[in-house]
């Protein structure tokens, strides 16, 4: 499947890095899915955050608009902000719990 | 680009039509200045002041209500005014107002801080506004995320209860998921739609317009369709739609009451806000493929809803749980209202009722609820309506209004989608939603029972529970604003002029 | 040689991804999420934003990794594993892995794409700032305004309160 | 001097705006005063809007007038008007909410003031039901009255009240909104956009309905108003309900709101509908026929509880109503309107009485009771009067509605007419047996214990009082029914003639 494509294409073109970009967004979710640390499932959501940039700088220059590299900008911003309140949750349940993995966490009950 | 244009484009920035937004914003950092140069023993006059700056501003927009600039763009196609960006920020103002009136019930109880609540309150309030009138994504998502990262802090407010911290936490993991969601779908959009020259400007993807024109000519371009599902996506699971809704009942159960009143109503409705937007004058060239998808949404969603509902005991969880049901009725409004233009009004009329209903359950459950609220069981309210009639009343209200109870303002607003469905022909989403509403009855009326019909389920025997305090009498305050509430409910169920005359136009 | 490059980067960027979802301790985790934000911070710079890529270290691994890094030294974890396949779980894994698959093929058969990038000069500082501080002025306000709020957040989550009954 | 539409208008405020009031935390004493006088004017109006009534136009409604209560667009309107067959329901209404409300005021009820409240309310809702023009109040009305049975059963019920209040609930709930989704048909189908019967009529009258769409508009009301009059098989909750009811709103409901259902499909489904009625005429009689009469009549015969079998024996009774008004013609349906009045009136009277009869025995159960005519011969005359009534004796109001029923459907069937008397002769055993059971005979053990420690007394005022203007109408009616008979007839002649079935209707 992948074959004609990249012979098609000798130099990496848009459609290259859209594929990178959906590549890291799924790893992103699957991670999400699957991990049970906390920690690294802020991670995986901070990889399905860079992926979309990803493709945004791409759509970016490809379409020849600087609004797709400004709005990295806000994305940028709004995923480190996200971090910090998601991170000092963690350290504030970690105080009463002392524990990290979301199975632990389930007083609410389902 | 050239300096003129920079400049043409400033020149537009017309700071006066955000009056409302820009005054909660200085207000909210008025607070924090108060805090620190105010002696300690004057900081509960704090919260007042939100609620003040609340009233005035909301004051303030319904006398200019009408006057609005026509549809006019501003700050560079960014934020767009509208009669229902109006009422938008009408129904954000009041909502939060009643926020700050459970907050000074429940706050003061759980010995939390409060001037930083009250602050986050009215950023979230002002960054709600323009989310409903924003007409650009770039805005849109620096709007929804404010909102999002403000009720990530509001959920896990409480930092000394375990549960509220663990109702952060999900409700961070998944709202982070649903933003990544959205965000790379406007991404596609951007990408799709490309540069547009249109009479020497440059338009990109991210504007609301652009995005419609695209459409309109490219209808069934695949990037363009996947990006629009993947927004309406991340719309869905701010409404709690199926099946986003999972997050629904663990964070409403763990998050403060307050919080948990703000989540049902403000981020519901805009998220509501934001979808009768993205529909009707964005997407509305997708139809054919928006419709099946929102059908089955309201479907499944009223369904799910419904069933889970009906075995939840507590309180927190049921109304949760019954508002994703509530929120199907809508996206039933909402999928009308591409046929029959009126039932967006519908929506907001159904949405304003939804409004005074839970905020006035809302208000009773923080007076039944102890300094603990997230344990509130049914069972709880056996003696309420002996020993606070006017609580168990005003409950009885609340609850019979969500029900759809006529003569209640919520079975108006109910009446009025059906209306709207019927003349759209959705006769199948019809049947679903009366069946809906049929479930609905049995928890609802189970509420009431609880209150009302004392001694339903004999204690277990042997373990006799130690007797629960009696629920705190409201203070004069709270009797008025809950007295105000209930008679508008009464009052809207059997004239609804002041609301028709605004929404249906 | 740019076609190398991406090649080169690309696969680090994905490999160091996989290996933060993979990796069962969460410092190596931390430190593959360094490694894959340096690739990206290459592809950025190949999509000629070398602005971007510049910010994206700074914020990334100057302050996001570092603080992840020290949150895990704090907290001192025991390393996490996988959560047990629940139904739920694995229904929604298998529904994401077929629409990513379905994306993919999608993208590639249907979707209509510019295939060379627009003749746009390379965008320098001064083009961001322009933007941003005459289009984008309105969303820059909001986002400071989003900095404030998570500021408080992170203050009120973190800091010990006396209420004012108990202070008298 | 208010006019007569004004007067109507202020029937229907009275009580709600009385609810309102006590509901702002009246003392109790000015509460059960007020209460009084709230339903007494209804009461009077009524007779007065009756004596006003103009019978030669009594197809066209009267003392009209129309309120807007801001969805006007959606063409929502209170509407507020009589018509011949409104008016005897109206009448009725008032009737029989005074009775209830003068039975109330003294029952000793707990928490007195809120059960006043609560009745004042289903009172208005009552009054609202048969005088509203615009269908969408009739329903919203309707529901008005409804609440407060709900809970007012749940809290002063009896026996199983929690079970019979929910299974109440989902029942009722259930019912309306499929007549209400029937309704929304009907405005959304008829092209009138309007929910005013009047304009709604014209719509149909000019540009017509297919058959096809009013065979499931029609059955969609049928299913709906048939659960809320207990059609078999979706009677269950009326006995149980009644069962369990407070006597004031067990009078209400079996009396007045019942009929709302009979109601609708006279005034709107039979005009508006008429092929869709037709279609389901065969198999309304059936069930009605075959299960309300027969079936549910041979489980009276079973029931060992008073207030049970009278609940029954009021589902029995709509049966007739239903056969009736499968007959499709003027004098079936004008013999139902006048069951209903009669049916309403007696059934109060018997509801009222077997809670006077439960204060003196501590007991609903027959086989407890015995010989109590001697301590009490008034109530025990009551009684009889009561049950002869609705068994459907003559000189009583229930007779001529019965008779009329009776003498339509002969044309229609004659088989289902052989069943229908066959079920009169049941409703007499059992009825009979009834009072016999309780006043005659020898005193049971039992009910030896109950009166060594409450000596019986007779009724007294406070009973008597309610049961006389109930007893009073029901004679009057029974000795001169051309006071409703007139009316209706004028009116039906106009709507729900056999004509109209066979008038060529333009489809659309």
């Amino acid at each position: 499947m992948m074959t004609p494509f990249l012979a098609a294409a000798p130099v990496y073109g848009l459609p290259s890095y859209l594929l990178v970009s959906a590549l890291l967004f799924a790893i992103g979710f699957f991670g999400v899915l699957l991990r049970k640390n906390t920690l690294v499932i802020y991670m995986c959501l901070e990889l399905m955050l860079l992926a979309s940039t990803l493709a945004l700088v791409a759509f970016s220059k490809f379409n020849g608009t600087l609004d797709g590299n400004v709005f990295v900008f806000f994305v940028l911003t709004i995923a480190a902000a996200e971090v910090a309140v998601g991170l000092a949750i963690i350290v504030a349940l970690f105080r009463q719990r002392h524990t990290v993995q979301v199975e632990e966490l389930n007083q609410l009950k389902h | 680009m050239s300096t003129e244009l920079l400049q043409a484009i400033a020149a537009s920035n017309e700071w006066w039509a955000l009056g409302p937004e820009l005054t909660l914003a200085c207000g909210a950092l008025a607070l924090l200045v108060i805090e620190l140069i105010s002696p300690k023993e004057q900081h509960r006059f704090i919260p007042h002041l939100a609620s003040m700056a609340l009233g005035v501003v909301l004051v303030g927009v319904v006398m200019n209500f009408g006057k609005t600039w026509g549809e006019e763009e501003l700050f560079g196609g960014l934020v767009r005014l509208s009669v229902p960006g109006q009422i938008a920020r009408i129904f954000f103002l009041l909502s939060s107002l009643l926020v700050c009136f459970l907050a000074t019930i429940c706050l003061p109880r759980a010995r939390a801080p409060r001037v930083e609540f009250y602050h986050i309150v009215l950023v979230v309030t002002a960054a709600l506004m323009l989310l409903a009138q924003s007409n650009h994504f770039v805005m849109f998502f620096v709007a929804l995320e404010t909102v999002t990262i403000g009720f990530y802090i509001l959920v896990s407010y409480y930092r000394e209860r375990v549960l509220s911290l663990e109702a952060g936490l999900k409700y961070l993991v998944l709202g982070a998921l649903s933003s990544a969601i959205l965000l790379f779908g406007i991404v596609l959009l951007y990408g799709a739609v490309g540069r547009v020259e249109q009479g020497g400007i440059v338009h990109t993807g991210f504007e609301y317009g652009t995005v419609l024109n695209f459409l309109r000519e490219n209808p069934d371009n695949f990037l363009a369709t996947a990006g629009a599902l993947l927004v309406i996506g991340g719309v869905a699971f701010k409404i709690g739609a199926f099946p986003f809704q999972i997050w629904v009942p663990d964070v409403y159960q763990g998050a403060p009451t307050p919080v948990t009143a703000f989540l049902a109503v403000s981020s519901k409705a805009a998220g509501f806000a934001v979808l009768l937007t993205l529909v009707h004058r964005v997407f509305s060239p997708l139809q054919a493929v928006l419709v099946p998808v929102l059908s089955l949404l309201a479907a499944t969603t009223i369904i799910f809803g419904n069933l889970a509902a009906l075995k939840q005991h507590n309180t927190k969880r049921l109304m949760g749980l019954s508002g994703v049901s509530h929120a199907g009725y809508l996206l039933i409004g909402v999928v009308a209202s591409l046929t029959v233009p009126w039932a967006a009004g519908a929506v907001w009329f159904y949405l304003f009722t939804y409004l005074l209903a839970s905020m006035a359950v809302f208000g009773v459950m923080a007076y039944v609820a102890g300094p603990d609220d997230s344990g509130e069981e049914l069972d709880h309210y056996g003696r309420l309506a002996r020993e606070r009639p006017f609580l168990g009343a005003v409950l009885a209200v609340g609850v019979g209004s969500l029900a759809g109870i006529p003569p209640l303002a919520g079975f108006m607003g109910k009446l009025l989608l059906f209306v709207a469905a019927f003349q759209a022909h959705l006769y199948g989403l019809l049947v679903v939603a009366v069946i809906g509403v049929v479930i609905s009855i049995f928890y609802y009326f189970g509420w009431i029972r609880a209150a009302w019909f004392e001694s339903w389920s004999p204690p277990a025997p042997g373990a006799v529970p130690a007797p629960r305090p009696l629920p705190a009498g409201p203070t004069f305050i709270g009797v008025i604003t809950l007295a105000a509430l209930t008679l508008a409910t009464v009052l809207l169920g059997f004239y609804q002029q002041p609301l028709t005359s605004w929404l249906l136009e | 040689m740019s076609d190398t490059l991406f090649l080169i980067l690309s696969v680090l960027t994905v490999a160091m991804a996989l290996l933060v979802v993979l990796n069962k301790n969460a410092v190596n985790a931390a430190m593959c999420l360094l490694l894959s934000l340096a690739g990206l911070a290459g592809l950025f710079v190949l999509l000629d934003a070398p602005l971007l890529a510049f910010v994206l270290i700074l914020v990334y691994a100057g302050a996001v990794v570092a603080l992840f890094l020290f949150i895990i030294m704090l907290l001192d974890t025991t390393p996490g594993s996988f959560k047990p396949f629940k139904p739920l779980t694995i229904a929604a894994a298998v529904l994401g892995a077929a629409l990513l698959g379905l994306g993919i093929w999608s993208l590639f058969g249907r979707a209509v794409l510019p295939d060379a990038p627009a003749s746009v000069p390379v965008p320098t500082m001064k083009h961001h700032a322009e933007m941003l501080f005459t289009t984008y002025l309105l969303p820059v306000q909001v986002v400071g305004f989003l900095l404030l709020i998570a500021m408080l957040g992170v203050i009120v989550l973190s800091k010990k309160y006396t209420a004012p009954e108990d202070a008298k | 001097m208010p006019d007569n539409a004004q007067l109507l208008q202020l029937a229907i405020a009275t009580p709600l705006g009385a609810a309102l009031i006590i509901a702002c935390g009246l003392p109790k004493r000015f509460s059960t005063k007020l209460a009084a006088a709230a339903f007494t004017l209804p009461a009077l109006i009524a007779l007065w809007l009756w004596s006003q009534f103009p019978a030669e136009n009594a197809h066209q409604y009267a003392f009209l007038s129309t309120t807007y209560t801001g969805l006007a667009d959606f063409g929502i309107s209170l509407k507020l008007g009589l018509n011949g067959i409104a008016l005897p329901m109206f009448l009725l209404a008032a009737i029989v909410g005074l009775a209830a409300g003068y039975y109330a005021l003294r029952s000793g009820a707990e928490r007195l003031k809120l059960y006043l409240l609560l009745l004042l309310v289903m009172h208005g809702g009552l009054l609202g039901v048969f005088a509203s023009v615009d269908i969408f109040f009739f329903y919203f009305f309707h529901e008005l009255a409804l609440i407060p049975t709900f809970i007012m059963v749940g809290v002063w019920g009896g026996r199983d009240r929690h079970y019979a209040a929910m299974k109440l609930t989902i029942y009722l709930t259930a019912g309306a909104l499929l007549s209400l989704l029937g309704l929304i048909a009907l405005y959304v189908k008829s092209g009138a956009n309007s929910f005013d019967l009047i304009e709604l009529k014209d719509a149909i009258a000019a540009g017509g309905l297919r058959g096809s769409t009013q065979n499931w508009i029609g059955g969609l009301l049928l299913l709906g108003f048939g659960t809320l009059v207990s059609l078999w098989p979706l009677h269950t909750w009326a006995p149980l309900g009644y069962g369990a009811a407070p006597s004031s709103a067990a009078m209400l409901h079996a009396g007045v709101l019942k009929k709302f259902g009979l109601y609708g499909l006279i005034q709107i489904a039979l005009p508006l509908l008429p092929l869709g009625m037709q279609h389901w005429a065969w198999k309304l009689a059936l069930l009605a026929g075959l299960g309300n009469v027969l079936v549910v009549g041979f489980v009276t015969l079973a029931q060992r509880d008073l207030k049970q079998m009278i609940g029954y024996s009021s589902v029995m009774h709509m049966g007739y109503c239903f056969l009736g008004l499968a007959c499709l013609s003027t004098i079936g349906t004008g013999g139902v309107v006048l069951l209903m009045v009669a049916h309403g009136l007696s059934v109060a009277l018997l509801f009222l009485l077997a809670t006077s009869i439960h204060h003196r025995t501590h007991s609903f159960d027959l086989s407890e009771m015995g010989g109590l005519a001697q301590k009490t011969p008034v109530l025990a005359a009551f009684f009889v009067a009561a049950t002869m009534a609705s068994i459907g004796l003559p000189g009583f109001a229930n007779f001529w509605g019965e008779l009329t029923v009776f003498v339509a459907l002969w044309k229609f069937s004659p088989g289902l007419t052989a069943v229908a008397i066959a079920g009169v002769v049941i409703s007499a055993i059992y009825g009979l047996r009834a009072a016999a059971r309780v006043f005659f005979g020898p005193v049971s053990e039992q009910h030896q214990r109950v009166q060594a420690q409450h000596p019986p007394a007779d009724l007294d005022w406070r009973e008597k009082l309610p049961a006389l203007i109930l007893l009073a109408a029901l004679l009057f009616f029974g000795f001169y029914p051309k006071a409703i008979s007139q009316p209706v007839d004028q009116a039906l002649g106009y709507s729900a003639t056999p004509k109209a079935l066979f008038t060529p209707l333009k489809t659309r």
